[in-house]
């Protein structure tokens, strides 16, 4: 067995039972492993229907068969299960070091079944494999938890769990792992809570094993050279993380601010910004494991009330707190985007969702007594507070635990939310970078940006300059863009090589880890099976084509000013064009024929 | 000067077992007797004789008489007689399988075919008397070796002499000495392997204890030659005698001078030390024998790099046979042309084998090389006991092999017997007849080996142990199809895969017997029969009624009382009764008792 | 008109923006730029042909000039001219 | 020196052993009592190849045999894999349960007839390393008893041995992993004695014998007795004093 | 003896490591053709509080305690390499705790002494650190000296302690 | 009475008089009692381990005390040929031992050896340093007789 492990576990937490059984090899070569095989998985065995914390729902954890080892980045694995947040089938990946230790414990992933009646945790440490009593953690926060259960069961082990916005379903919480590392979106945390399942403790001393050593070492070798070499990869995020982005997007006139509402310029951008960040709060770089890149960010909040500790922000978040919010207080942004990981939660949502929330309350659709305080547009100490309150679901955080869609349908104004299928857009205006609305429109886990990061080419020129501001061709480009992500998430690897090295790169790293000869042709059409099975289960789920959509103000009110003044979003032009490009049909269902050639058996 | 008597009792072990102990001591008090009488009688004990099987013997000098089995109370009248009065008593003469009496055993076939070189004093001198080895030309070579020849004229006699070791491979001894002279590294050690361990064999006790003095004097040339100061004799823990007579010369040779500080003047050094073997047969073999020395297990070494070269605590170690010991000072005495003279082409000088077993005449003999086993077994050996048919000869012990009567016309010599798949060995010689079942020799060798075998090596050890596993089956009629073929597969890699030469010749008994004996092991295997009558589970015996006269002879020795019939009619074995022990076969004199 | 740095083009500039002459076009702005901040500056903004580098991105008022004229772009008064390196995140 | 094995040419020193150059230019043969560390002991004769000389042919043990001339070497011929397939048959024959024995037989296709006794439970071959081992450490707890079929490893009178120490190094250079050592609760079970196990002051773990400390302090001249730490918290401490280092070294 | 060899020192920089662990990917591969941390003769500390990493390996002693204490002579010094000899090595496991600073362990899986060896000259561990933290570098007066004021410091509150 | 301590210091201390060391307490006790092993490692500086190997792998070595008299049936091949395997089961019908151990009383014990070179003579027994040749069963009877045996009967 190369590359695999091999084994996957199914741990039923209702019964209390736990057994290894053997990797399905067919399944593997065809969905690759992380999100691919736990999607495969979960057709197979779940219902679409299936009612999010309903005890059939399933939560899957999976690695991909990259994971561990010497390809650059190779730290993911993914957090699959039926979404409470969209209703979709979720999947949201992590970095970090749970995976690979995971995979070293001698696991591809996990099966977690059914519902325990007390809350329990997963304890790992290769072959023992055991449910532990989790009474004492619960209600504790990621770091407590972590905390605990090292101090447990040894340092060495790993820990994903969830914190208390997972315990109390907040419908957008989080999966954490190595306290800082989420896989965030889409609510995954709230099912792992519904099953009482509050975390995995892992260690594994066992070998990973690759089909051609030598040649495996080559390909990694030339893709870390890659990655070193290229300014993205090898100076911009090392050197100022994620939140490098937020200049360069405001600039580009297509920085979201204020829920969405005034344009795509922030005029406080300079203040959150990755510039910034670095200067003020950085302490050290982190990588996750074996990252040639090491994009994350120790930070420090050096004075103040918010002195702390912590990680991050990302861009995402920065922004959701930031622009979105109308923020300009880094020492907020940060501590709130802190609190996410401290209590487990999506900051993307959290923060979009509050900043709708302001938008409900600047429009006076809210009021002080719904909220209990004050809400206005660039409110520091509200976002940390919300946080907090959503986490718990104190108060007014209750109604926000729900997502800004269910929070503004309740005050009876959904077309406030900034959401596709209920899942909050990330930091990218789509009128100001026309692509990009495409993808969050056409995301298989609604409104996303990871998807299909149609950014690089749009914004960035990478790897070539694209006009954002024109829809002609984007169709295919956002096709392969969701292709080739399916790929890199199911392979095990971060998102990010893809700034540094293409498929040719990728497929080679998977065949000599894995022994299959596999063109990169063929690669590509596991991305392609992938997105295709993705899109049957949210079919089945009863989604269609109307859903294919972004909120009305991006299709209705153009951008005012900047260089993308008076777009809005050509979504309803591409979305045909998609369609066609994918071999849908026109409702955008997957023909006999496409299901045929992809050899998706339903 | 009066007449003088010498009487020799010979007091090899052999002898001694029928009890001439007594004999000599008798003699010894007769001879004391202060009388008025013309002869003065000097009584020795000697070394073995050879023909131990009509021992006790007694030799008179000068007169040439030998008597055999002579028993204590024939002492009075041998002193009366022979002694006193030069009178041969007929009765006590050595009679051959003819019948024919005769006067001196030098006169009989069993000596007159001989050649004594090693054996050259042995029953003539008294072992434990450095006086009568000197009288018979002892010690001169050493004369001859330290003031005449240089180390360069020692060598060149003894490779014109070709003599190649006795103790079993035959390596050719002038090489193995130029080998240790060769490395420059000292000190440099002289062994003698007096570890006779062969079952069947006792050449070298006999010449240890019988002749000691020519192993020492053997020993120091050798070491004059490569400049060594120290030497060692392992000598089997078993061989009391001839530890004893051993420890005795080389006190003796100490107190001449040809031992110890400054040998005769010379200048040289040269000591010799007895070292006990514990008893392992494996440490026979030369380096086992080494790490014995050294006070560890006698486990082999592997013999890439020779002992000669890195011996005895990894010094060069010139290591040799008693047999071959004591030929070298004839050799440089004589000169090694004329011992070239014996001998045959590769092979040259004499052997001395130990001829036992179903043989009439057992004891030792010494033979020029080339003499053939008929000669051997039935001239000197006069033939198979009760005159039942020969089957085989095993020589070389349990490294050697069976030779069938097909070969008996074999010029025996190193080479040869090799080529017939056995080996000189140390010259044990064990005639086989009818009665003798061949898979159980091989099972004998094997379950032999798998005691003595040190254990060290698998093929050895795990080889043995499974030939063991299926010869005792196939004894004990568990036989199977395929056995044969899975003892030559085995055979066939221990052969090649074992470490030492103990090993890789233990297949030979099994290999041999096949080769040559095939048939029984068939017979005992597809038909659950031993058609020799040994393997008990395998036999019936049955008495031929035609043939039967009843002498009722089987039915006094049979242990079990399974034999019933009156005198002089046919008698009948009660086969629930019998334990096969064959005892009635034995002592049938019309060969009425037979093998179904 | 005003030229913004951002990232580590501020190392070079020692400055988050300036204000500079007007000039014809980019490439002249920018082999002013060159000369003001030296050879380190130069090395990222151009290539050995003297073509805008890979690793640059720059936006005149918002707009990244591979989609205007490139080096060639015409400047005017009250532009606004942003210098970035590459960069991606999300 | 040029000796050729399996056609390849390889250099070689004058006496330097044939299993160490044909390992040293990647030819594998099969051995199980061969240890770098230890003097050859020859006994497994696995690693038994064809040398040709003169136009001679003959069979060498490589691990013992030094090469002193220009020899071809044929490791793997037709001849030698059938011996060593007989060899395996003996061995599997001895050992029928062994994994390592089972594996190699089964790679020369070696099946024990039918016919052989066996214990099941019998996983030693004999080959003599574990003793060596002992030996080199100077502790000679183990010894080789008896001899022949009866031979066997064990300490005198088959009692707990004054001198072991418990390290083990008998078991890590067993071939056929026939060594039962147990560990349980603190506790290290090993040739009948039972040894304490030190606990590793911060982490609990238990690392060593006592015996084995012992050995380091009075053998080799170490003073190992202030804080008794396995290797991990050992290297935590290490790693403390390091960060502890460079925190200053970064003010 | 070559000189160049001789000539460079694996250096550390805990203030750049990034507590990514491609050291001990590449490590563990580079000796087993496998990933495996746990069998990395260089393992990374993470220092929350302290917001420090430190990757730490086998120092190569001088007078090295390991080399000493080996009963069968498996650990020998190699150029400026402190290296063990896996075919030598018995498994006493001695020099594990001699090793005064745990940078010996042993692969219980494996049945094998984990032990810095430096890549024969080449040490994997720095040719791929991402972020410079392991470096190999030339031994120039100015690196040994930081070496040695690290190590005298890294002593000082080693006999603190010990006393 | 001679001590251990006598017989071992006639030597030198040196390994390679170990096995004389041996042989002469074998002699002396008829085996070779732990005390005598262990003072011997001492004395020679040599493992007791490495003495208990060589104790156990030279047949003129016991662990175990012998009988007095120590009954040799020599089965070499000469002797086996020569049904020497009737005597064994002889002495056991008279003594009840087998090969290898000794009576109750500790009078005798029987042992079987590989050949003693008296092969002339086959079949050969030896009671301590007797040979007595060409051996029957009804001798075997008469020469355990000799030594005090056959109180069974």
């Amino acid at each position: 067995m190369f590359g695999w492990t091999g084994k996957i576990l199914r741990v039923n937490l209702t019964e209390g039972t736990i057994k290894a059984e053997p990797l399905n090899m067919d399944d593997a070569k065809k969905y690759l492993g992380a999100r691919g095989l736990g999607t495969k998985i979960f057709m197979d065995e779940v219902d679409p229907n299936v009612e999010p914390f309903s005890p059939d729902n399933k939560l899957i954890f999976m690695t991909g068969p990259l994971t561990g080892t010497f390809a650059s980045s190779s730290g993911r694995y993914e957090v699959i299960a039926k979404a409470p947040l969209t209703g979709t089938i979720g999947a949201s990946n992590s970095g970090g070091h749970f995976g690979p230790e995971l995979k070293f414990a001698g696991y591809d992933g996990i099966i977690f079944e059914g519902k325990s009646e007390k809350p329990v945790y997963l304890y790992i440490n290769d072959d023992k494999v055991e449910l532990r009593c989790a009474e004492h953690l619960w209600g504790k926060t990621v770091y407590e938890t972590t905390d605990i259960l090292l101090k447990e069961n040894g340092d060495d082990f790993r820990v994903s769990c969830i914190g208390p916005a997972g315990e109390k379903l907040v419908l957008f919480a989080g999966v954490l792992n190595d306290k800082h590392r989420a896989a965030g979106r889409s609510g995954l945390g709230a099912v792992m809570g519904s099953k009482n399942l509050k975390a995995v403790a892992v260690r594994g001393s066992n070998s990973i094993k690759v089909a051609d050593p030598e040649q495996f070492k080559e390909a990694c070798i030339d893709a870390r050279a890659k990655l070193k070499a290229h300014p993205v990869t090898g100076a911009g995020l090392p050197t100022y993380g994620t939140e490098i982005l937020v200049n360069i997007l405001n600039q580009s006139g297509a920085l979201p601010t204020r829920n969405w509402r005034d344009g795509g310029i922030f005029e406080n951008a300079e203040d959150t910004s990755g510039e910034a960040l670095t200067e003020k709060y950085l302490v050290r770089n982190k990588g996750c494991f074996g990252c040639n890149i090491g994009c994350g960010r120790v930070t420090r909040i050096p004075d103040g009330k918010f002195k702390s500790t912590g990680e991050g922000p990302e861009y995402e978040a920065g922004w959701a707190y930031g622009a979105d919010c109308g923020v300009k207080d880094l020492d907020a942004i940060c501590k709130a985007s802190f609190i996410c990981n401290e209590y487990g939660l999506d900051p993307i949502t959290m923060g979009s969702t509050i900043a709708c929330a302001m938008e409900l309350y600047d429009k006076k659709i809210i009021t002080k007594e719904d909220v209990g305080f004050e809400l206005k547009f660039g409110d520091g100490e509200a976002i940390v507070e919300l946080t907090r309150m959503a986490a718990l679901r104190e108060g007014f955080g209750d109604v926000l635990a729900m997502g800004s869609y269910r929070m503004a349908e309740k005050y009876g104004h959904p077309e406030l939310s900034m959401s596709v299928k209920k899942q909050e857009m990330p930091a990218y205006d789509a009128r100001g970078v026309q692509g990009i609305g495409l993808n969050y429109a056409t995301s298989n886990r609604g409104g996303c940006h990871v998807r299909g990061y149609t950014i690089s080419p749009e914004v960035l020129g990478v790897p070539q300059k694209l006009d954002q501001l024109v829809t002609d061709d984007k169709a295919n480009w956002v096709k392969l863009f969701q292709d080739l992500t399916a790929v890199v998430d199911s392979a095990g690897l971060c998102l990010f090589v893809t700034f540094g090295i293409g498929l040719p790169e990728i497929a080679e790293m998977l065949r000599t880890a894995t022994g299959f000869d596999m063109s990169d042709e063929e690669v590509l059409k596991c991305g392609e099976r992938i997105w295709n099975l993705e899109r049957m289960i949210n079919i089945k789920a009863g989604f269609t084509k109307k859903d294919d959509t972004l909120p009305p103000r991006l299709l209705s009110e153009p951008l005012e000013k900047g260089p993308a003044k008076g777009k809005v979003s050509g979504v309803p032009v591409m979305l045909e064009e998609y369609y066609k490009v994918r071999g849908w049909s026109e409702d955008g269902v997957p023909t006999e024929e496409k299901l045929k050639e992809l050899e998706i058996e339903l | 000067m009066s007449d003088r008597k010498i009487v020799k009792v010979c007091c090899g072990t052999g002898c001694l077992a029928n009890g001439s102990g007594v004999l000599f001591e008798k003699l010894l008090e007769k001879s004391k007797i202060k009388g008025d009488f013309a002869v003065d009688i000097l009584v020795k004990s000697t070394g073995c004789n050879g023909l131990c099987e009509k021992g006790p013997l007694i030799k008179i000098e000068p007169d040439g008489i030998t008597y055999c089995k002579v028993k204590l109370s024939d002492i009075d009248e041998i002193y009366e007689k022979t002694i006193l009065k030069g009178e041969a008593i007929e009765r006590l003469l050595f009679s051959d399988s003819s019948g024919k009496k005769t006067k001196s055993h030098k006169d009989t076939e069993f000596y007159k075919r001989q050649v004594k070189l090693a054996l050259r004093n042995i029953g003539e001198i008294d072992p434990t008397c450095i006086e009568d080895y000197i009288e018979r030309d002892g010690y001169k070579a050493i004369y001859k070796a330290l003031f005449e020849m240089t180390p360069e004229d020692i060598i060149k006699e003894v490779e014109k002499s070709k003599i190649r070791g006795r103790g079993g491979a035959g390596f050719l001894t002038y090489r193995k000495w130029m080998g240790a002279k060769k490395v420059d590294s000292f000190p440099k050690y002289v062994v003698c392997n007096g570890d006779e361990g062969d079952p069947g064999a006792f050449m070298d006790r006999s010449v240890m204890e019988g002749d000691p003095h020519s192993i020492i004097e053997g020993m120091i040339i050798c070491a004059r030659y490569l400049d060594s100061h120290k030497g060692y004799i392992y000598i089997r823990d078993e061989y009391g005698l001839a530890i004893k007579n051993m420890k005795a010369a080389i006190e003796d040779a100490k107190n001449h001078g040809y031992l110890g500080k400054n040998i005769l003047g010379s200048g040289f050094d040269f000591d010799i030390e007895i070292v006990r073997g514990g008893g392992a047969f494996v440490c026979g073999e030369s380096t086992a024998l080494m790490s014995s020395i050294e006070g560890k297990v006698g486990e082999p070494r592997a013999k890439y790099i020779h002992s000669n070269e890195k011996g005895l605590w990894g010094q060069p170690t010139v290591l040799n046979n008693v047999e071959t010991w004591a030929n070298i000072p004839l050799i440089i005495l004589k000169g090694g042309e004329w011992f070239a003279g014996y001998g045959t082409e590769n092979s040259k000088g004499t052997k001395v084998f130990s001829l036992v077993g179903k043989v009439k005449n057992t004891g030792l003999v010494e033979v020029p090389m080339g003499t053939t086993l008929r000669e051997l077994i039935f001239d000197i050996g006069g033939g198979i006991i009760g005159n039942k048919k020969f089957k085989a000869v095993q020589t070389g012990g349990p490294s050697g092999g069976c030779i069938p009567e097909g070969l008996l016309d074999l010029k025996v010599d190193f080479d040869t017997l090799t080529e017939a798949g056995s080996m000189m060995g140390s010259g044990g010689m064990i005639v086989m007849d009818e009665r003798t079942c061949m898979v159980d020799v091989a099972r004998y060798y094997i379950k032999f080996l798998s005691e003595e075998s040190c254990g060290k090596c698998a093929p050895c050890r795990e080889g043995i142990k499974r030939m063991l596993e299926i010869l005792t089956d196939i004894c004990e009629g568990r036989g199977k199809e395929g056995d044969i073929e899975l003892l030559e597969e085995i055979c066939s890699m221990v052969e090649s895969a074992a470490l030492c030469g103990l090993g890789k010749t233990a297949p030979n008994p099994v290999m041999t017997t096949l080769k040559y004996f095939k048939d029984e092991y068939i017979e005992h295997i597809e038909n659950k029969r031993c058609p020799a009558g040994v393997c008990k589970n395998l036999t019936t015996f049955f008495i031929d009624s035609e043939k039967c006269v009843g002498c009722g002879l089987c039915r006094k020795n049979c242990p079990a009382d399974c034999i019933s019939g009156e005198i002089k009619k046919p008698h009948f074995i009660d086969a629930s009764k019998c334990i096969k022990c064959g005892s009635c076969i034995e002592n049938c004199r019309f060969s009425a008792v037979k093998v179904k | 008109m005003k030229v913004k740095f951002f990232a580590f083009f501020r190392n070079y500039a020692k400055c988050k923006e300036t204000d500079v002459p007007l000039y014809n076009d980019l490439r002249e702005l920018l082999d002013f730029l060159c000369q003001k901040y030296g050879k380190e500056f130069e090395g990222k903004v151009y290539t050995k042909n003297r073509e805008i580098s890979d690793e640059v991105i720059i936006l005149i008022n918002g707009r990244h000039i591979a989609h205007l004229e490139g080096i060639n772009t015409k400047l005017k008064e009250g532009d606004e001219v942003c210098i970035f390196p590459v960069a991606a995140g999300g | 020196m040029i000796i050729k094995i399996d056609g390849k040419e390889c250099t070689a020193q004058k006496g330097e052993y044939l299993l160490s150059i044909a390992r040293r230019n990647g030819i594998e043969i099969p051995t199980l009592c061969h240890s770098d560390a230890l003097p050859g002991i020859g006994s497994c004769r696995l690693c038994i190849v064809e040398v040709v000389e003169k136009g001679r042919s003959r069979v060498v043990t490589s691990c013992i045999f030094p090469v002193m001339g220009e020899i071809e070497v044929l490791t793997n011929s037709k001849k030698i894999r059938n011996m060593r397939k007989t060899l395996l048959m003996l061995y599997l024959a001895r050992v029928p349960e062994n994994e390592k024995i089972k594996k190699l037989a089964e790679e020369y296709g070696a099946v024990v007839p039918e016919r052989f006794s066996a214990d099941k439970s019998e996983d030693c071959i004999l080959c003599g390393l574990c003793v060596k081992a002992c030996e080199s450490l100077g502790s000679s707890a183990i010894s080789t008893v008896n001899r022949g079929v009866t031979k066997k490893v064990s300490t005198p009178y088959d009692e707990p041995s004054k001198e072991c120490i418990g390290c083990g190094s008998c078991a890590y250079v067993c071939p056929t992993n026939a060594m039962k050592i147990k560990e349980k609760d603190g506790i290290r079970t090993i040739w009948n004695k039972d040894f304490k196990l030190i606990k590793c002051e911060k982490c609990g773990e238990y690392f060593a014998t006592k015996e084995q400390i012992e050995y380091i302090n009075k053998k080799k001249g170490f003073n190992l007795e202030d804080e008794m730490l396995c290797d991990k918290c050992k290297k935590k401490k290490a790693g403390e004093r390091l960060k502890e280092v460079f925190e200053d070294y970064r003010e | 003896m070559s000189r160049g060899k001789l000539s460079k020192v694996l250096m550390i920089s805990p203030d750049k490591c990034i507590s990514c662990r491609t050291c001990e990917i590449i490590c563990s591969f580079t000796k087993d053709k496998e990933f495996n941390p746990k069998n990395s003769a260089v393992s990374v500390l993470t220092y929350e509080e302290a917001l420090i990493s430190v990757p730490i390996m086998c120092m190569h002693c001088e007078d090295a305690a390991c080399e000493k204490v080996c009963p069968v002579g498996a650990i020998k010094r190699v150029d400026n390499a402190v290296v063990v000899d896996h075919e030598k090595c018995i498994g006493c496991k001695m020099c594990i705790s001699a090793c005064p600073l745990g940078n010996i362990t042993f692969n219980s899986k494996q049945k094998k002494i984990v032990k810095c060896d430096l890549c024969g000259g080449d040490p994997q561990c720095a040719k791929f650190c991402p972020s410079g933290a392991i470096e190999y570098k030339e031994a120039t007066p100015n690196n040994l000296n930081r070496k040695r004021i690290i190590a005298e410091k890294f002593k000082e509150l080693f006999e603190e302690v010990e006393k | 009475m001679i001590e251990i301590k006598d017989i071992i210091e006639k030597y030198p201390r040196e390994k390679r008089y170990t096995l004389a060391m041996l042989q002469d307490v074998q002699k002396q006790f008829n085996y070779i009692p732990r005390q005598a092993l262990m003072m011997i490692s001492e004395y020679v500086d040599t493992p007791l381990s490495s003495l208990y190997s060589m104790a156990t792998f030279y047949k003129a070595l016991s662990l175990k005390p012998k009988g007095k008299y120590i009954i040799k049936v020599c089965d070499g091949t000469a002797c086996h040929i020569r049904s020497s395997m009737v005597l064994i089961d002889e002495i056991y019908n008279i003594l009840k031992i087998r090969i290898g151990e000794t009576t109750e009383d500790g009078m005798f014990s029987l042992e079987t050896v590989n050949c003693l070179g008296s092969c002339a003579i086959a079949p050969v027994m030896v009671v301590n340093d007797k040979y007595y040749g060409k051996v029957t069963p009804a001798m075997v009877r008469e020469i355990i007789k000799e030594y005090g045996g056959e109180k069974n009967e």
